[in-house]
């Protein structure tokens, strides 16, 4: 992952946060992919969240795969420790670490090869853990860092660069995500900062694995016509499902409701989740709802977009396994070693 | 006694045979072998037992093998006094298998093939289903008891202490009243028609002895599940493989056992049942990034699944604890039996350039004392350990010294900044100032925002930069092999016995280790006589080129086909490979003193009868391949 | 010329020098190298580029070599005469790899910092960004046409024939007016004023001779797909890996141009994408024991994931062609860098006791030529075969002698029974009746159901059958080693060059050859003398041995850090390894002769002064690491 | 994969196929599964469906992964092929068999641990790809040849035999089949042949991957109470949602139609898949109101089984790489290779 030193210039007026960091606080080194790739708007979106939910940088932890979408952890919150591990196996290794640790926020970054080709299975088995995660897919429809071949997520019909179609039905992480039971699912494109932020925000707060997958163009090798992951198909295809706001605890509830109903749901920690301008017969937190919803309008070849679906109610792998609130990694060697007197007193079944 | 024919007087022996146990898996026999081994070494007496069961859940072949050895050899020995033949199914090459003069004793419920009688065997018959069928209703219950009424025979025909049995069956049933009783039945059963039937005890028998002093009976599993315990493990990612499914079976029962916080209810570890191996090993980098002490463990197949991944961990410098309970391999191969065959895959883990260190425990003994080694190894080293483990050692219950632990026992962390020292650096920079073992200090998460770096497993520099510079990439890749040796210094020191007049030396390692020793004891009382040397560790020791250097010959035993361990030694020491010599034997079930002998001579050229083994009996006429 | 100094004549040198060009990587440089390259080609002079380009698709620095020399030494160069300058991010450490006395052409659009001029360089500035701006319109046009402009300038300073450079623009852009008009202007504008502002040519120059004959230029990925279209495969699986990608995109051109059925348009041919490398790996072995010919192609990572099926390959005795194209590794490495580092992954992959045949191509023609013969072998010894690339031989374009094909070319489909001959048959067993090279007979499904049998990666005996038993497992094994021994035969023999009065044999493999024999000439003319062997396939030729046996030393040259060549001769011949001395090179950029050189008279012991290169220069004073 | 050559007894009065051949013929080696194991039920299935549309033995393919439920290819069809492959790795090989070879009828037996946890990634793109194959998962919730270990697809609060219930969502095979685009998916249960042999008679058929996943106890370690796949409960659970004819090509449909309504669908080879007593409101040719019957039906603890879905309009594999009918490996080198007049002419391209 080639990364650049950026020149340091900070702007005096810049708006501090609660922990009185400003936003370079939460940038990374200057990105080395090509210029309008998608994947660097997401950068961008990730970097305004985490410094809007004022998490301190070295409370997270950055790992990703191996992909042009999986050099994004280099390029935000330069005070958090990253890893850039091997194609496909990010999900083990961000289910560890927040084994290890849980007070981390753990962010994982991801592209739909990584996710959805080799490393699909550990996906899916990340989702069925339930690991408090962010989980990032930088949706191109391609292998960007291989140059161009298609990756699972090509729409049927949807032409390479060489002008060859895919004929292959896609794998829709969002209709997966359902599928095996994901508590968080958002779909979002990389060009609509709005829509992304406050789910990236909600997402901090959920309790278990949250499924972002964001439409982000490859202008190199997927941005033309006849590419449905395109930057013109995607703005002309997209069909925002919900709008959200995400409301930190204890603040006062100052969201507007559009048109269609609104859909509030508490998080685990306390913040809220309001979901604005819900269609009718849509409903966020109905698992068969959202299928036929997004089977009737994907069906029409819409992107549909937004926080697709939430569930709190479902124990993260650490609730599960029943740890303790802390890091395993604070509690000290004298509590995890019973001593030489058990060890003793064990022994005489061994006889 | 139905088809016994006499040909030959059996001289007494005490406490110095060996017996063979043939049955159905699925039947409920171990739980029979195991009482009578188990009796046996609270008997005071030196025993092993070796199950060699197929890869199988219900109705196919399983042996269990006893030897009992006054002197204390409890290799596997491949000469049977005893055969309880209890498969029709595999009854003709059972009763090959028997030493001339020998006994075999089936149930004489059924009438005996003539065909499949010898003249040089003693007969034993016991109507054991007529005997349970008359006793037990319950079918399953039937089958069952057949095991403990043949148990019951054999405790009266060795002279098994009948009160240290009873004992065993009160605290295996306690509080289990129908369960007792009926065991006690089909043990009596076995017991009286034997007193009945035939002169007990049989000329090799048992005594009491007081050879066990305060020695435990345990597997090497669960021996290592312990250690990982005493080492302040908390983190375990494992996908089930035979044959290191027990591991995580035992070190999840002591975690319940020891690491619920008596408080809270909180449990003070976690362990990942994961989706494959490629992911276990992932589970365990990321947490030992995050600091925690994490570990797999798998075999040969899960080896080949993360090598990916420990090249990357190997690259990044990331401590990871695998535990190898090597089977048969290639492939599937043979998943119940015995095999050295993982060394070079672990050695050399993973494409491009790679070295790991390994440890080589003997014995369940050595399996919990080298837990805490692996951990310390891997955080010392920032990098991979494999403990190498075998199904031989962690399957079969090994009478072993009683574990110690020191409570001063401090884990080695390895170089990782403290908050304090992170806050007077000027600046974090991965992978400069290493110390003198080329290690250099390492940051975790979570603790203060200078620290941060970038973990990669893509070109870096010694800064952790994305470097795709040769010298910036040779730095790197240079320290790290200097890393590596380093470790030789730090893994447990090879095993070596010496004997005046030595005209060659031997090397093994891990659960070769009783085998050796013992050849090497029966070859010296015929003259023939080598030192011998066990390596315990990878990357090798100073001692143990010396030792090789020391000697024109040395023969390495093991248990691959292709010499694995030779190949290391040829490949990591400065010994020539023309002195060293391979004795191999890898057909799956755990190594014999005949084995080595066999082999040792062969080499050398000499020729020795009786070569062999136990108490001056003639050497057995049987093939040496079962 | 602003900045240049002029601190030494050079001496005039005709087709003997090397240039570098610098460049920022997704701005179009790429095809301007390849023209310069491809008509000094044309030229019949003897050349060679090569790319040293990063894991990045936009803005990250990116080098071009040529070199040219009319002795044919066209290994890789470290002293450059000229470079070229077009990179301002590198602009300071390319300026000091410049020779003393060399040129540096920039782009004095805007002026040079006087730090980085040097007295000892020429410096020739050519405003291309202005040109440009003058004359193109479109942002990314002007961009592009920088790159033709300064190869227009190369093309006057170094006299590239201009009707030769001229026609490859014609054949390029043959039916793309606008891009031909724009190339050819922006050739002129760096041409012209070249011609108006500096002594064209350079001292150091081009003139047109007849070395190349019907020689043709390729890049090896494209020779092996096009060495697997000719083998005869029909089903391709892989995961898109750099540097193997390319190889995978010409075998589709390929099959695009010759497999579609001319009739029924059908495609003659499968190429599957797989998820990952532990399924195209799977996707091959699926395919063989169907008895397609079929192959993956991949590079370090893809060998790591695919090594548990490699084991069921071996073991199951079912045919797979893998190519490796290797890079940089441990992890992922440097991707877009070469090394040698797979060959002990590659040699033991798999858990268990294994090993697998390799073939060692040292130039695209070789790959064109060791394609089929990787197919025969793996189906004559129904094994994974590795063909053993690099990203060096497979993406860079090479000068090799024009491919040969002998249209009386049958495969060797290896002992696969046919329906008459399974007819004839009582019983199939799959794995018995080996013949001289312990290779028993196949069958394929689909046939007869006489034929059928069950393939499985389990513990079988040579029937086939499922077994547990010891003796039956270790026949299959000892017959697997005698295989694995018998290929040896058949692999590629040794290349070897004696030279009368040699004092020390050289090894190598791969892409080492050029820089090897050129340094073995150099050191010749200076009384240094030394035999020339390469290997070419795995196991060993006995000519390999003999060769070693022959000398007291033997220099093996090869990129990785760990010797791995070194290993394998170690391991798998008799020769002693103290004959066996590394010379090795692994920071990801080919092999020059100076790196071998400088490593072989540092081993032993003798300085030579001025000991390098072409034509009489004396030794660079240029850092050799970059 | 342990077999023992199974006592030849033929009776006289056997039933002879359309090949003149009787069920004999189609029968393996002896099982050594668990005496009851829900697997050599599914083998008894096998064997009379493949008799029944009298496949050539010699015709067949049977692939499988490692496991209890992959030693079944042994015990069936012994005059055809088998390949017992590496644990999670037979989708691929599968692939590959038929890559080479569409003749064949290629059938992959797999485990639940098999194809959800080791092997999910591969079997989601054999799904994606179409491949023409029968895919069994004798999913019995365990991993039985390990020993117990709960598997991915074991239902929340499902027990083990030492009484822990497992926490994690499970992976369901035919959620997530429709989620992915699955041509044909079926649930069954080992204990009712009548509902499987029909439905493995049309996966025959089938222009595509045919998913079947059958409930298929292990009595060793995972048929206690408790145990959400026990025959027991899966008895008083099971929902049959379709019931199937499989109606060879131009033979009179002579099913009956039950109480509710029917659906035939026309296979790709002529023969016909009648779908008879479809619930009101279910259709198995619609993706949306399958999964919304299955959403509520399972939601409430259902089982429910049959030819869920089924579509024959999707190319398979061969169909979308245009590939010729036959094997290609029945395709003559010479043909395959452009020979040295060709390799000349290309060669003036390379100067
Ligand atoms: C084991 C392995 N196989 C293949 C590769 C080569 N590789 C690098 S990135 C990549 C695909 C990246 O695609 P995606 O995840 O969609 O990321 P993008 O570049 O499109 O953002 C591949 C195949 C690798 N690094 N490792
Ligand atoms: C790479 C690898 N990891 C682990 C194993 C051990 N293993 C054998 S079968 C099995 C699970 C089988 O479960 P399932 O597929 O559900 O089959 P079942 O036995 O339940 O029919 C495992 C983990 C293996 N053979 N290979
Ligand atoms: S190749 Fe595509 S995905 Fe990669 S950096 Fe460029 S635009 Fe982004
Ligand atoms: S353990 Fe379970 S799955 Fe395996 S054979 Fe026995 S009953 Fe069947
Ligand atoms: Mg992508
Ligand atoms: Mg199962």
């Amino acid at each position: 992952m080639p990364s650049i030193v950026k020149p340091v210039a900070t702007h005096p007026s810049l708006q501090r946060n609660a922990l009185d960091l400003t936003i370079r606080d939460y940038e990374g080194t200057m990105s080395t992919l090509c210029a309008g790739c998608g994947h660097d708007s997401i950068t961008a979106a990730l970097t305004r969240a985490l410094w809007e939910v004022a998490t301190p940088p070295h409370m997270i932890a950055k790992l990703s795969g191996i992909g042009c979408s999986s050099k994004t952890p280099a390029y935000f919150v330069t005070g958090a420790h990253g890893l850039n591990s091997a194609h496909g196996r990010m999900p083990p290794i961000a289910t560890g670490a927040n084994a290890a640790n849980r007070e981390l926020v753990c962010i994982g970054i991801s592209g739909d090869g990584d996710s959805l080709s080799i490393g699909l299975g550990h996906m899916c088995h990340a989702i069925r853990r339930n690991v408090r995660m962010i989980y990032v897919i930088e949706n191109n429809g391609v292998y960007g860092l291989t140059k161009g071949q298609f990756s699972a997520s090509a729409d049927v019909g949807s032409k390479s660069k060489r002008g060859e179609p895919n004929r292959m039905a896609p794998i829709d992480s969002v209709m997966l995500g359902l599928s095996i039971g994901a508590t968080f699912i958002a779909r979002s494109f990389s060009g609509d900062k709005d829509q992304l932020v406050p789910i990236l925000k909600a997402a901090v707060s959920h309790r278990g694995f949250a499924l972002i997958d964001v439409i982000s163009p490859c202008v190199t090798f997927n941005d033309h016509e006849g590419s449905t992951k395109s930057y013109l198909y995607t703005r002309r295809h997209e069909l925002k499902a919900t709008e959200t706001d995400f409301v930190p605890p204890a603040s006062e509830i100052l969201a507007q409701i559009g048109q269609n109903g609104a859909v509030n749901v508490t998080m685990h920690d306390g913040s809220m989740v309001r979901f604005k301008g819900v269609p009718p017969n849509y409903d966020p937190t109905d698992r068969g709802k959202v299928m036929d919803y997004l089977e009737e309008h994907q069906g029409q070849g819409e992107v549909v977009t937004g926080l697709l679906y939430l569930d709190e109610s479902v124990p993260d792998m650490h609730e599960m396994n029943k740890t303790p609130d802390i890091a395993l990694t604070k509690i000290p060697y004298q509590k995890l070693c019973p001593g030489r007197a058990a060890l003793d007193r064990l022994q005489d079944d061994f006889r | 006694m139905p088809g016994a024919r006499w040909c030959q007087v059996m001289r007494d022996r005490v406490n110095d045979f060996a017996l063979k146990l043939a049955n159905v898996n699925g039947t409920g026999s171990a739980s029979a072998n195991g009482l009578l081994m188990q009796a046996i070494f609270r008997m005071g007496i030196p025993v092993s037992g070796k199950n060699l069961f197929p890869s199988n859940i219900q109705g196919l072949p399983t042996w269990y093998e006893i030897r009992v050895n006054k002197n204390g050899y409890t290799a596997r020995s491949l000469d049977y006094d005893l055969m309880v033949a209890m498969n029709s199914q595999t009854y003709a090459r059972d009763i090959r298998e028997v030493r001339e003069g020998g006994y075999l004793l089936y149930d004489s419920s059924w009438p005996l093939d003539p065909e499949l009688l010898r003249d040089d065997v003693h007969f034993l018959g016991v109507p054991f289903a007529q005997l349970c069928n008359d006793n037990f209703r319950d079918s399953r219950e039937r089958i069952l008891m057949k095991n403990i009424a043949y148990a019951g025979t054999l405790v009266a025909a060795l002279q098994v202490d009948m009160e240290i049995v009873s004992t065993l069956l009160e605290e295996k049933y306690a509080g289990k009243k129908k369960l007792s009783e009926s065991n006690t039945r089909a043990l009596r059963l076995g017991y009286d028609y034997a007193r009945d039937h035939f002169d007990c005890p049989l000329p090799f028998h048992l005594e009491k002895m007081d050879a066990n002093g305060d020695k435990i009976l345990i597997d090497g599993n669960t021996a290592i599940a312990l250690g990982c315990v005493y080492a302040g493990a908390t983190v375990a990612a494992w996908y089930p493989i035979t044959p290191s499914t027990s591991a995580m079976d035992a070190f999840k029962v002591f975690c319940e056992k020891y690491r619920k916080d008596p408080e809270t209810g909180q449990n003070n570890y976690i362990i990942i049942q994961a989706e494959d191996e490629l992911s276990a090993i992932g589970m365990v980098i990321g947490a030992a990034w995050n600091g925690a002490r994490a570990f797999t463990s798998t075999a040969g197949p899960g080896i080949s699944l993360m090598n990916e991944l420990l090249g990357f961990a190997y690259y990044a410098e990331i401590p990871a604890v695998i535990i190898d309970v090597e089977r048969v391999g290639p492939s599937t191969g043979m998943p119940t039996r015995t095999q050295q065959g993982d060394l070079l895959e672990c050695a050399y883990a993973s494409h491009g350039d790679t070295k790991h260190i390994l440890l080589f425990p003997s014995n369940p003994a050595e399996c919990f004392e080298f837990a805490p080694v692996a951990f310390d190894l891997a955080e010392r080293f920032q990098t991979p350990v494999f403990l190498m483990s075998d199904l031989d050692i962690g399957m079969n219950d090994w009478v072993v010294p009683r574990l110690q632990w020191d409570d001063g026992y401090q884990p080695d962390r390895g170089r990782v900044l403290s908050l304090e020292e992170i806050q007077q650096l000027s600046k974090f920079q991965r992978y400069t100032g290493e110390d003198e073992n080329q290690v250099a200090a390492r940051t975790l998460p979570g603790v203060h925002p200078k620290a941060s770096y970038f973990t990669r497993g893509s070109g870096h520099n010694k800064y952790g930069g994305y470097t795709e510079t040769p010298s910036e990439y040779q730095e790197v890749m240079d320290r790290l092999l200097k890393k590596h040796q380093a470790a030789a210094k730090f893994v447990p020191a090879p095993i070596i016995h010496r004997r005046p007049d030595a005209i060659f030396g031997i090397v093994t390692l891990g659960g070769c280790d009783p085998a050796v020793r013992e050849a090497l004891d029966l070859l010296a009382e015929r003259g023939v006589v080598g030192d011998f040397m066990r390596v315990r560790g990878f990357p090798f020791d100073s001692a143990v080129e010396s030792f090789l250097a020391e000697h024109d010959i040395n023969f390495v035993i093991e248990q691959n086909r292709d010499a694995q361990l030779r190949s290391l030694l040829t490949l990591e020491t400065n010994v020539s490979k023309d002195k060293l010599r391979s004795v191999l034997v890898y057909g799956g079930f755990p190594l014999s003193a005949r084995h080595v002998i066999d082999g040792v001579l062969e080499e050398l050229g000499i020729e020795l009868k009786p070569v062999f083994v136990a108490a001056g009996r003639p050497a057995g006429e049987v093939p040496m391949e079962e």
